[in-house]
């Protein structure tokens, strides 16, 4: 059983190679990686759910045990997240033939995505800080061979301001595992708890938690490092825009949650302390972001900012409940912003136009895609009884338990400029006066719209079916905060 | 001797980011490369340099730490592939935009 | 006795390459400069390397066939190089130094040109 | 050429087996052996003994590590001189050498050879240009060069 | 005794070799800096090579260990290499590089 | 129950596939039964002897979240008033919506909206509660966007959608700290620990939570602005909405937690100062209006600012009357929009400048009129229901003991605001009703020529007065089955039992009477008037706030979005490393981060300084080179030199990669930047190149800080033995580097191989990409 944890991971790499190598047999290539794709996503949701039951399942690469070799740790939380990745990974292989151009197919898109989710899918396993290093460049070349397949004047502008940025935060992200090596002499996630804890003089090591921190806040999108987002979001097509909006930051967020909530927990009132100041910062920062534009792909892609803020909140209240709040936010984030970035793409194309102020009557032509963005729309605001309102709940009460009153006023007031943003798109988008210069092709707007009605679907299921999902979030969530089954799990030899 | 080392690790970090803040492509790919190289001297200094024989099995009776040697050719390479790639990039980014400029290059018409 | 001649050799070769080097920073152009690298350095090096393949020879009992390739790779690349260089700083236009006395190539060249 | 050395090899790792000693020390002594035998077989062998060949590139390899002894401290005293005081030149340096090998091989001895450096062929490879470090006469340097390095290359390739 | 004096001076040789050539290294890295022109930098760096050969020579001996002959000899190969490519590289780029200098 | 709440949204999604039978008959008609059948299902739980139910589904148990309703006498009125009025307005809505219109999306609407009433006044769980209030407000906003195409409807809109779920979101942390201090999610059980949460340290905020979601949804000053513009609705969704269901949410949650909240100090001052404030100024502000539903709506805003008002004075009688001038209202106000509308479709025309004289026309309407605007006045007459509830109005008003010197002030000054208010609304609703239907008409300025309305759509205002009627003449009947038992809920115990037309001589008595009077004088010289009523800018300035707002909102997030997303990178750079930087060195002195107690270290020697030495030259060289191949040759110094420091530290299989890598990559840059022209001296200001010094060097100091403090901060033993003492024996290789690469951590190495290829396929793509494409 514990070999087969590899798979999530070495199955896309493999699939990756394969559809590298026949790019040029377009039709095969797009047959085999849907296939491969539902196909794995039946294998990891089987896998995940015998890990729900089962628990935790420790792959020692190698046979080497944890510490020594790299541990890839199937915990409910990254089974989780994983078969996340997979839902919408899938959802877009069906979105894509229809919105990619042939000469981005052709080059190469399936082989990118494909190591994108072997990359994601092994930053969400591992166990290991440079191993995550190692996964976080792999998901990062992936999404660098993505952005760059426009390939376009301002495609490649941003493409370069965007590599940069991450090139940066990655060596950042060197310089801190080597300080911590410094100090505890492992990379081990579970070795490095136990560790932390019994260092003395922890200043230092906050001090280094913090640099460490700022590597994941740039890939996570945390206010002040989110610069290079929004235009490197909106420059490619809508498809790319989907999987980064959905996996890329999120991988960011999600080694904030693991990371600051199984190592770093040793001075929560400098670290957490500060968490909760950025998340305010980033979730008036993004609103403010999607409220001052136009441009409807840049509308969600600022609207990334806020959610990555409510995350940030949970690990900041860094409670059993903020915890679940952030883990639900962030599986619910994941689909809804998928879901949004395939609506806005079909929008687009429907439209003829990106810009909010030449569109008007959409929804009198494309009915199921202007009522399946508004309901996208209430999901993205947290309006019960979907996705997103769980998270929120879970998040607010951590919060004003913690009289944390600015924090918990800060995230309403963004979730209402949240609805605001997003009902402007609706309001003066879908409603109003027939436009001219729609597209009237019914049956591709149709088919674009199908991949977002599905995401949407399941976020609404996460939602209205929450009683399904959640009592895992809630022992997901109290393993985040009792670190001594996961470590337990994977030093268990030593 | 580390802390020589660490004094250049930080030096070299400090003259890449100086140069990644300049506005020529050229100029910002040297920033990155020299950071990166800061990178990989901090990994090999923090975990004390010289403390033995090359970790190379022999009848040494003690071995320098041979795990961040491993660390650091890892991120030597791939280091190295996105360094080509960053190159590549900026190569067809001035063909494109026909500059080298990165302040001619603010693209602020999506706004 | 063979510590000694691997430390003779050891310091002339340190000497010619610090030579080379010196005669790099000090000659007046590219042209005499590339007599000081690809003579003195050159020579230097193979010094080093021998005196390093000795000791390894007589002290730790290796046969260092890479070492000896080596030292052959350095002497005869090294002119190579040298040649490469001067005629890519000739072609692109570097001046030579104004002690110059002949210069036939841009003679030669003047003539086929014209 | 290479037939020989093929017949020499197998003649050296015969020896190997017959002595039932498999490392460097018994390949070599093999080795020897057969540079010997094939000595003595000279006269039927169809070329010439490739062994001539081969003292005549010791005999090249010498002259070069010797001049390129001489050019290093002749480098090594102008790079402590006080002063440089120096005239340096280029000078065309007709040859007799045709093909490609020879005249890499000739440039770069030159490269080595005290005061010069080839700087470039001219195009009908019948001139190779050449920097000197000082050049006080350009005749002289000609004919030094001719007499030492052309004629020994000639002596290997010919 | 002899064999004593000579372990000793080995060490201290290497000793100096090591400073002498970290020296020369030094000395041609201000050339690589100076210039002035492309061509002296290509000298420069294809001397530094030559002489990194030579540390790693010296660390050979200092070490003990015939480990690092490969580097010694990939050096060289690559230093061969990277002057060719950088002396055709300045030769041809002389169509645009005319104002260099 | 459960069914009849879910009826009306089960229906909802199945009415898109009805509408293919529009053409023959009024999609209307077919749904009309839901409606109708979910009024019988609560009508028969009225009587005397009414016992609270409730019904409870599981939904999320392990968040403590359900489906569970509580119909106590409270709930069960709005039921009725809910699926009542809604019954009508649908058969309403048969006549008054053409059926060439998307009469399926208007239905859908309502029938959610109905759904998420229904689920708002039963719902006992807090978040069940909050669900369907965000859905009431969903809905309206699409009921009041139906008309899509006319800018006003979207205006009003997005407007009544942002207050009001502003006000939910308040209400939702208000309701999230009820649980927390509770520790239930019952509304029930919550009322039972009223003392632990009026105790709470968190009290003030739970109050001021839940009273900002009940002021924006039931249009309390000043919040009240999107009512007006949400008559934009079809007039059936006004009718609707807001007579009886949408805007009395609000009045409906500050009524249920009455039993908590009545009787604090802060919570009457609070209600009824602003319930005063809000009457008087909806009264006030309609008699300006010259739309027939603009006058209908601020008189909305002001019953509602009444209604809460006397929920804000807390006794028997102002909670007993509260609830009873919720039934009131709701019966004159919907047969009023009903009317309303009715003039509108008959004459093409709500300006009441333009009406008049219609009696003639449509003497059916206006008869029913009288009494809907009679009865709004609360002119004293025993068969009008609005005269019973204003009454006790008066006497509750004066009824108040006062806590505080400020709310000693408040005491006196209610019963005057309460008389100022009931003026004004006496007369705007003389004024509506005199000024529409008697008077000279106008006939040839309006766009249709008037005549009486088709006998099925006068049914349901005719039926809202005969509740009007029936209410005023048997007030018993009604009290006892229906309104006591929401009184009590209220009240939290025995209410007020008696509803009586003559109470005697008391004050409130000669407060009706001086309404009635000086009301009527002032209508009689309304024209006189008129320039005090217009001295305020008024409605248009409260507006303006919310304009200002939406549009500074905008406009700043513009100005500040751009100020720092300048799209230069430097510019972000700066940014980001600022900020790290300051927030890496606060941190460090907070925590006590340095750590300078210097750990044993390996010893320096000379050789070693000097390769440093050369290293940083020639870092230090790249800043100042000028020549593009210069700088590409220098960082290959740097990389070799990176190369020496890994042969002179034990490290031979890093140097040789180094080489490798640092040739090649040099190639590549020299190949990548041939055409590139040469670094020109750049024209960057003294400013930017000392920050980026500044940055550089203080960086790059943080970087040598925390490393050194790491450095010093070792605490344990690396697990590097285990790979000395294992890559042999275990890994089978004697160099334990690659034993490592390959076995121990073959993970890294395979997908470092990945990223290669990765990197060498993003290159390919780039290069060709080009070639079929051309630049763009
Ligand atoms: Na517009
Ligand atoms: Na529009």
């Amino acid at each position: 059983m514990s070999n087969l944890i590899f798979l999530p991971i070495v199955i896309p790499l493999l699939a990756s190679i394969v559809a590298a190598l026949f790019a040029k047999q377009l039709r095969g290539v797009r047959l085999f990686s849907q296939i491969t794709a539902v196909l794995s996503l039946v294998f990891i949701s089987g896998l995940t759910f015998y890990i729900f039951s089962e628990g935790t399942i420790v792959g020692q690469a190698g046979g080497w045990q944890a510490p020594y070799g790299i541990s890839i740790v199937g915990d409910p939380l990254a089974m989780l997240l994983v078969t996340t990745t997979n839902v919408i990974g899938t959802a877009a292989l069906f979105y894509a033939p229809r919105i990619l151009e042939r000469q981005q197919e052709t080059f190469y898109f399936y082989g990118f995505y494909f190591l994108l989710i072997s990359g994601v899918s092994g930053a969400f396993m591992t166990g290991d800080l440079f191993n995550l290093f190692v996964f976080f460049e792999v998901l990062l070349m992936a999404s660098y061979g993505l952005i760059v397949l426009g390939n376009g004047k301002a495609q490649l502008r941003e493409s370069f301001k965007y590599v940069l940025f991450n090139l940066f935060s990655s060596m950042l992200f060197i310089v801190s595992v080597a300080y911590i090596y410094s100090i505890t002499g492992t990379v081990n996630f579970a070795q490095l708890a136990e560790r932390v804890e019994s260092v003395d003089q922890q200043g230092a090591l906050t001090t280094v938690g913090v640099i460490l921190f700022f590597v994941f806040a740039v890939k996570g999108a945390i206010f002040p490092l989110y610069y290079w987002l929004p235009n490197s979001y909106v420059v490619p097509n809508p498809v790319v825009s989907a999987l980064f909006g959905a996996l890329l930051t999120k991988v960011g967020i999600y080694s904030i949650i693991r990371i600051y909530t199984l190592i770093f927990v040793h001075e929560t009132g400098v670290t957490h302390q500060l968490f909760i100041w950025l998340a305010m910062l980033t979730m008036l920062f993004g609103v403010i972001g999607a409220l001052s534009t136009h441009n409807v792909k840049l509308i969600i892609a600022y609207n990334i900012i806020p959610a990555v803020g409510f995350m940030l909140m949970g690990v900041g209240l860094y409670s059993p409940e903020s915890i679940a709040g952030s883990v639900y936010y962030l599986m619910h984030d994941m689909v809804i912003k998928g879901a949004l970035f395939f609506l806005i793409g079909a929008l687009v194309v429907a439209a003829g136009t990106k810009d909010l102020r030449q569109m008007s009557g959409v929804i009198q032509r494309y009915p199921l895609l202007g009522w399946i963005f508004f309901v996208a729309s209430l999901i993205l605001a947290g309006v019960p009884p979907f996705s997103g309102f769980i998270g929120k709940i879970l998040l607010l009460e951590g919060g004003l338990a913690q009289e944390e009153f600015l924090l918990v006023i800060v995230a309403l007031l963004s979730s209402l400029l949240i609805l605001l943003s997003m009902m402007r798109i609706f309001v003066y988008g879908f409603w109003g006066e027939k436009m001219d210069g729609m597209s009237s092709d019914y049956k591709h707007i149709r088919k674009l719209t199908i991949p977002g009605v599905v995401l949407v679907g399941i976020a609404i299921f996460l939602g209205v079916g929450a009683e399904f999902v959640y009592p895992h979030i809630e022992s997901i969530s109290n393993m985040l905060y009792d670190r001594t089954e996961y470590i337990s799990s994977v030093l268990k030899e030593s | 001797m580390e802390f020589i080392l660490i004094g250049l690790a930080s030096l070299l970090f400090g003259t890449g980011i100086y140069n990644l803040l300049q506005k020529q492509l050229l100029r910002i790919i040297i920033g990155t490369v020299l950071v990166s190289h800061g990178a990989h001297l901090f990994l090999l200094t923090m975990a004390r340099v010289k403390t033995g024989a090359p970790p190379l099995i022999s009848d040494a009776s003690s071995y320098t730490d041979p795990l961040p040697q491993a660390l650091i050719l890892t991120a030597i390479v791939i280091s190295f592939g996105v360094t080509s790639f960053l190159l590549v990039l900026a190569y067809r980014t001035y063909t494109l935009n026909k500059t080298d400029n990165m302040e001619e290059m603010r693209g602020r018409e999506y706004e | 006795m063979i510590d000694i001649i691997i430390s003779l050799l050891l310091l002339i070769g340190t000497f010619f390459t610090f030579s080379g080097s010196l005669g790099i920073i000090r000659f007046p152009d590219v042209y005499t400069r590339l007599h000081a690298a690809t003579k003195a350095a050159t020579l230097g090096v193979a010094g080093v390397l021998l005196g390093a393949f000795f000791y390894l020879l007589f002290d730790q009992g290796i046969v260092s066939g890479k070492l000896l390739i080596g030292i052959v790779f350095v002497l005869m690349t090294a002119p190579i190089s040298g040649h490469m260089i001067s005629r890519a700083a000739y072609n692109s236009g570097v001046q030579l130094t104004q002690h110059t006395k002949h210069d036939q190539l841009n003679q030669d060249t003047r003539r086929t040109t014209k | 050429m290479a037939v020989q050395i093929v017949v020499n090899l197998l003649i050296a790792i015969t020896w190997m087996f017959l002595s039932e000693t498999y490392d460097f020390v018994s390949f070599f002594v093999g080795y020897v052996i057969g540079i010997g035998l094939l000595f003595l077989l000279r006269r039927f062998l169809t070329d010439k003994y490739y062994m001539v060949r081969v003292f005549s590139v010791i005999k090249l390899i010498l002259i070069f590590i010797k001049e390129l002894i001489l050019s290093s401290i002749e480098i090594v005293k102008h790079a402590y001189k006080p002063s440089i005081n120096v005239e340096p030149g280029i000078f065309a340096l007709p040859i007799d050498l045709t093909s490609d090998k020879e005249i890499t091989l000739l440039t770069s001895l030159i490269s080595l050879t005290p005061g010069t450096l080839s700087v470039s062929v001219s195009y009908d490879c019948k001139h190779v240009y050449i920097h000197a470090m000082d050049l006080p006469d350009v005749e002289a340097s000609i004919n030094d060069i001719k007499q030492t390095f052309e004629s020994a290359i000639m002596e290997v390739t010919r | 005794m002899l064999q004593d004096f000579g372990a000793d001076m080995l060490s201290v040789t290497v000793w100096i070799s090591f400073i002498g050539i970290s020296l020369s290294i030094i000395l041609l890295v201000y050339r690589t800096i100076k210039g002035p022109t492309n061509a002296d930098r290509a000298v420069a760096l294809d001397s530094i090579g030559i002489n990194m050969m030579a540390l790693v020579g010296l660390q050979a001996i200092n070490l003990a260990t015939d480990q690092l002959n490969d580097i010694v000899l990939l050096i060289g190969i690559l230093l061969f290499i990277g002057t060719i490519a950088i002396a055709k590289f300045l030769e041809k780029g002389v169509i645009i590089d005319r104002h260099n200098h | 129950m459960i069914f009849a709440i879910f009826a009306p949204l089960l229906l909802a999604i199945i009415i898109p596939f009805l509408s293919r039978w529009k053409d023959k008959i009024h999609t209307g008609w077919l749904i009309l039964p839901i409606p109708f059948a979910v009024f019988i299902y609560f009508l028969q739980f009225v009587g005397s002897d009414f016992q609270p139910k409730v019904f409870s589904v599981d939904w999320i148990p392990s968040l403590d979240i359900a489906l569970s309703f509580h119909l106590d006498g409270l709930s069960l009125l709005f039921a009725l008033l809910i699926s009542g009025i809604g019954t009508l307005v649908v058969l309403y809505s048969i006549y008054y919506l053409n059926h060439k219109e998307q009469l399926s999306h208007f239905y859908t609407y309502l029938y959610i909206f109905m759904t998420a009433m229904l689920g708002v006044i039963l719902s006992d769980n807090v978040f069940g509660l909050y669900a369907f209030w965000e859905f009431t407000s969903i809905s309206s906003f699409l009921l009041i966007g139906y008309w899509h195409h006319r800018e006003r409807s979207r205006y009003g809109a997005l407007k009544s959608m942002l207050i009001t779920v502003f006000g939910g979101f308040s209400l939702l942390a208000g309701l999230i700290l009820l649980t927390i201090v509770t520790g239930t999610t019952s509304i029930q059980g919550m009322v039972d620990q009223a003392d632990t949460i009026v105790n709470s340290e968190f009290f003030p905020f739970i109050l001021t939570f839940l009273i900002l979601g009940a002021f924006t949804k039931s249009a309390q000053f000043p919040f009240h602005i999107w009512l007006p513009d949400a008559m934009e609705a079809p007039t059936p969704v006004s009718a609707y909405l807001h007579s009886a269901t949408m805007v009395k949410a609000g009045i409906y949650l500050m009524a249920r937690f009455s039993p908590i909240l009545a009787g604090e100090p802060y919570v009457f001052i609070i209600l009824s100062l602003v319930g005063l404030v809000t009457l008087t100024w909806g009264s006030y502000m309609a008699v300006r209006q010259t739309d027939l539903k603009g006058i209908l709506a601020f008189s909305t805003i002001s019953q509602l600012g009444m209604i809460m008002a006397m929920l804000g004075f807390g006794t028997k009688v102002a909670l007993f009357a509260a609830v009873f001038h919720i039934l009131n209202h709701a019966t004159f106000k919907g047969s009023l929009f009903m009317i309303a509308g009715i003039v509108d479709h008959e004459t093409g025309s709500r300006d009441i400048r333009k009406l008049g004289g219609l009696f003639t026309f449509m003497p059916v309407s206006a008869t029913l009129a009288i009494f809907g605007t009679f009865s709004m006045a609360g002119v004293p007459l025993p068969f009008l229901n609005g005269f019973y509830s204003k009454e006790m109005f008066f006497k509750a008003s004066l009824d108040n003991t006062a806590s505080s010197p400020f709310a000693e002030t408040l005491v006196t000054i209610i019963p005057i605001l309460a008389v100022v208010g009931s003026i004004f609304t006496f007369i705007y609703s003389m004024y509506l009703f005199f000024n529409t239907f008697t008077g000279e008409s106008q006939v040839d300025e309006l766009p249709k020529h008037p005549h009486e309305a088709p006998k099925m759509m006068l049914l349901p205002p005719f039926i809202l007065v005969l509740g009007v009627l029936t209410i005023g003449l048997f007030p018993t009947i009604f009290n006892e089955s229906l309104i006591t038992h929401a009184a009590d809920a209220v009240y939290g115990g025995e209410a007020n039992k008696d509803i009586y037309f003559w109470h005697g001589l008391i004050p409130a008595f000669y407060m009706s009477i001086a309404v009635v009077v000086i009301g009527a004088v002032m209508y009689l010289t309304k024209s006189k008037w008129d320039r005090i009523y217009h001295a305020l800018p008024g409605r248009l300035s409260l507006n303006k706030v919310y304009d200002w707002i939406v549009a500074k909102t905008e406009t700043a997030s513009q100005a500040i979005t751009q100020f720092y997303m300048t799209g230069s990178l430097r510019n972000y750079m700066v940014l980001l490393l600022t900020a790290i930087s300051a927030i890496v060195i606060s941190v460090m002195l907070i925590t006590d981060g340095m750590n300078f107690d210097m750990a044993e270290t390996a010893p320096i020697t000379t050789s070693e300084v000097l390769v440093v030495l050369f290293m940083a030259a020639a870092a230090v060289a790249t800043i100042f080179a000028r020549n593009r191949i210069a700088i590409i040759l220098i960082v290959g110094v740097v990389g070799y030199g990176m190369a020496v420091l890994f042969v002179m530290y034990r490290a031979p299989d890093l140097a040789l990669t180094q080489l490798i890598v640092e040739t090649v990559t040099v190639a590549l840059f020299l190949l990548c930047f041939y055409h590139l022209p040469n670094l020109n001296k750049s024209k960057t200001t003294w400013f930017t190149k000392s920050t980026n010094v500044i940055i550089s060097v203080v960086f790059g100091l943080i970087m040598m800080v925390v490393g050194i403090s790491a450095y010093n901060g070792r605490a344990f033993d690396p697990i590097a033995q285990y790979f000395i003492d294992n890559s042999y024996k275990l890994g089978g290789g004697d160099n334990m580097v690659n034993v490592i690469l390959v076995d121990f951590r073959g993970i890294d190495t395979l997908f470092e191989v990945a990223v290669l290829f990765g990197a060498a396929l993003a290159i390919v793509a780039m290069i060709k990409l080009r070639r079929n494409k051309g630049a763009n």
